[in-house]
């Protein structure tokens, strides 16, 4: 069902844990399956994420698609970290099954939670974020019958 | 590869070699068709009739009652629907539980979209439907009360007897989907007073494809499948000769073998769950505990999700699922935990074993090492978890 | 026992050996629900989707056209039935022809007690039913067309590309049982606008109990058996696994083999269809001229009735049959028969036999012979040929 990258990465989750006093976290659940994901962010003074680290409650997919984020995210700067789409991990990752596309979205939305809450810490504005929601969904149309 | 484990028998069990041997000689030598008029057709028919007459008797039955059908699914469609549509100048109201199979469940709103009212019973926090809701929603224009035997997801046996007296006292039919029970437990149709049974081959190591089903004398039941005059004109289709000759040498042995096997199964079942609750902090056992199938162990995990479990036993070799086979991929937890009163982030995590005759000890012990192992690390990555640690 | 010469390929097949040989390791080592998620269980799946694959080329269209079925008759119910509701607003009236398999006929009267119309083409005395009258029967509420692509007693081919041309015309959908075609001659559902298709496994050698459902991308057709997601939801039940496997070796044997080997069976056919026409006086060869199944023989005895011709045959070794067997054992001769205008009597002497790829020369010389005889015996001792002959 998955790529190997995919089962790689489930397998060997990459930076897993919490950051103590972080300068940014994010919470984020998927409403069209109960799954949850928490990102924590170090940012330094440049606005670079010097350390990532996060917890998923959820399928393969998102545990290895929040892996994969925060492998893309990290050394990056803010504004960078920003640019890291669900279609971007996916592909990362040598895609993943349709039905598993949404699974994708969890860590694209914890990233800008976390952002979102560093950028609120710090009373600063990051170009182009916006308020992320709780949960989230999306319109998604599977076949029926 | 390295050695499997297999514990998923609840969604299909590999075929006896005694079973394929038997079916053999009818793919090549006597492929006939049993409708056939010359001479060499009727050992097709007769060994048809057989297997008929094995499963009556497995049943308390006579052979004239048994339908074969392509599975079980086919079945719970066959006696909903022509139920439904031979009985509705009585009424339009069926009776079921809320944690049936998708095949009757989905029968089931088929028939609400035409017309139908379905009553949706309640169940326990074991799983089990209550008899005093079941008497209170019988109405004069109820014409079925369809309640599984035992549940494919938690095991819970329904108390199929009483059912059937109630059913009886108030004049409405009785159908049981009796996919996961058949060959498991005794059954017995005119003690129990059930009308109409499910049954599939692929569930008690036959052949998958097909299945039958027991139809009382003098229901009015028509065909589902219209065409030629097979079945006592009641199920068309040129009989499945090679599928009906394998599902009569599991049902054989399945019999046979029932009582040692269920009491070995039980017994490793019983050990293993005592072992996970006591070892693995937070999780809880599914299901009937003393009317409960013998080979079924449902187990929710707090904080974990079923999906990355599966993988991981995956990966260690170890086959199980997380609710039935034909909904993986979906994304909706069970409707039969959330029915027993689960949190839906609980239902999410839980896991079921079934096991099978050739499950050993050691394999038990195998899973229940590498369960604490995974509970383990995907615990330590669930941001669900860490909000309770830090909490407690 | 002697020697016995198959010649009912029409109403069963023997299951190749490669095709048993497929399937073997499905019944026990790779018994998997190809539903499940752990990984051993992809190799079921991969199995199921590489049938699906290539019947999709078989017929010209792509895999997620093709669904499993448990056979022709489940095939025919499906499409008919399921059409029949999912256009309901459109219209009630239905199109068939008089020489159709029960399958359908019967179908189609159960539609006609739900509040459908339905038209029955007639058939010329070949058994060709006549476009002229089809496009005529065409009415604006007229939602379905389904006409067999090859009939089962009389081996008629139907001008299928110009029924599918006319369908689509008029936006009528055009189901077609292709259970005695497929495999024996070629098949485009694009070319010829089919928008339905049935098919059964054993009757081109594959095993029986398996079938499939061709059905054309964004048809609203829905489930005919409620239940699990299997079959992109379309058609519940765990798969039959080795019914599909056993089904696709078949299907890829009977298509790399069908020049040679249907070509073989014509000649073999026309040969004894000469010898019978110009050995054995009053008798006729019922059915298609040109447009005919290879393999299909159907000669009306005038003056004998059919099953006496059956036991004598089978007494002989001759396994052949007078209509199709899932109605023998009734006593009305058959509505094909009528259908082509053949008096009663003469539709009740009437005999099919339809050959396999193991059928040989030597086979037909003895059966001609045997025929020879027993035609005199049985018209030794009728009192409508010793009317005839005083007559003459
Ligand atoms: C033309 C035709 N349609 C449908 C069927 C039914 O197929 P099955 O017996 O596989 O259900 C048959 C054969 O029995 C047939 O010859
Ligand atoms: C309780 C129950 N009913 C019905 C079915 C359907 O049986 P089948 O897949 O053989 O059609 C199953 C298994 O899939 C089952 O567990
Ligand atoms: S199914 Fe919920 S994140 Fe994948
Ligand atoms: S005399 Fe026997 S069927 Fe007519």
């Amino acid at each position: 069902m998955y790529s190997e990258k995919v089962m790689d990465h489930f397998e060997h989750p990459r930076n897993v844990g919490e950051i103590e006093g972080a300068s940014g976290v994010g919470t984020v659940g998927n409403a069209k399956c109960g799954d949850i994901m928490r990102i924590y962010f170090d940012i330094d003074d440049n606005q670079i994420i010097q350390d990532v680290k996060f917890k998923t409650f959820g399928c393969g997919a998102a545990v290895a698609t929040s892996s994969m984020a925060t492998e893309l995210v990290k050394g990056k700067s803010v504004q960078e970290a920003l640019e890291v789409t669900n279609k971007a991990v996916m592909e990362a990752l040598d895609g993943l099954p349709p039905v598993k596309v949404h699974c994708s979205l969890l860590a694209e939305e914890a990233i800008h939670a976390a952002l979102w809450d560093y950028a609120q810490k710090n009373g600063i504005k990051i170009e182009g974020l916006e308020k992320p929601k709780s949960d989230i969904g999306e319109e998604e149309v599977e076949e029926e019958y | 590869m390295e050695k499997i484990i297999y514990l998923d028998h609840a969604a299909t069990t590999p075929a006896r070699p005694e079973v394929v041997e038997a079916m053999m000689p009818y793919f090549t030598e006597k492929f006939w068709n049993p409708s056939s008029v010359y001479s060499p057709a009727a050992e097709a028919k007769k060994a048809v009739n057989e297997v008929r007459d094995r499963i009556a008797g497995s049943l308390g039955t006579q052979s004239q009652d048994i339908y074969f059908t392509a599975g079980g699914s086919e079945a719970d469609n066959w006696a909903i629907k022509e139920t439904a549509e031979a009985y509705a100048s009585k009424g339009k109201h069926i009776i079921t539980s809320k944690i049936e199979h998708h095949a009757v469940l989905h029968t089931c709103q088929y028939l609400e979209r035409n017309g139908y009212e379905v009553t949706y019973l309640d169940v326990d926090e074991n799983g089990y439907i209550k008899l005093d809701q079941l008497k209170a929603a019988i109405r004069p224009d109820t014409i079925l009360i369809t309640v599984m035997f035992a549940n494919n997801e938690i095991g819970t046996i329904q108390p199929v007897k009483e059912i059937g007296a109630i059913a009886k006292e108030h004049g409405v039919l009785f159908h049981t989907d009796a996919v996961q029970a058949y060959g498991q437990v005794p059954i017995n149709v005119d003690e129990m007073n059930i009308d109409m049974l499910s049954a599939s081959g692929h569930k008690l190591n036959g052949p998958k494809g097909i299945g039958f089903m027991y139809i009382r004398k003098g229901l009015k039941l028509r065909s589902f499948i219209h065409g030629g005059a097979q079945e006592r004109k009641r199920r068309a289709g040129t009989e499945n000769v090679t599928g009906i000759v394998g599902l009569g040498k599991a049902v054989e042995i399945a019999f046979e073998t029932m009582e040692e096997r269920t009491a070995k199964e039980q017994e490793l079942r019983d050990y293993a769950v005592r072992r996970i609750l006591a070892e693995i902090p937070y999780c809880r056992l599914n299901g009937g505990r003393d009317k409960r199938l013998p080979n079924n162990i449902n187990i929710s995990f707090q904080f974990i999700e079923g999906e990355s479990l599966l993988i991981m036993l995956d990966m260690a070799g170890i086959c199980a699922s997380s609710g039935s086979a034909c909904t993986s991929g979906s994304l909706d937890p069970s409707h039969v935990l959330l029915a027993i009163g689960l949190p839906h982030e609980i239902a999410h995590g839980s896991l079921r074993m079934t096991l099978g005759e050739e499950t050993t000890k050691e394999d038990m012990d195998f899973v229940v090492e590498k369960l604490k192992e995974i509970v383990d690390k995907l615990r330590k990555m669930s941001p669900l978890y860490e909000d309770f640690v830090k909490k407690h």
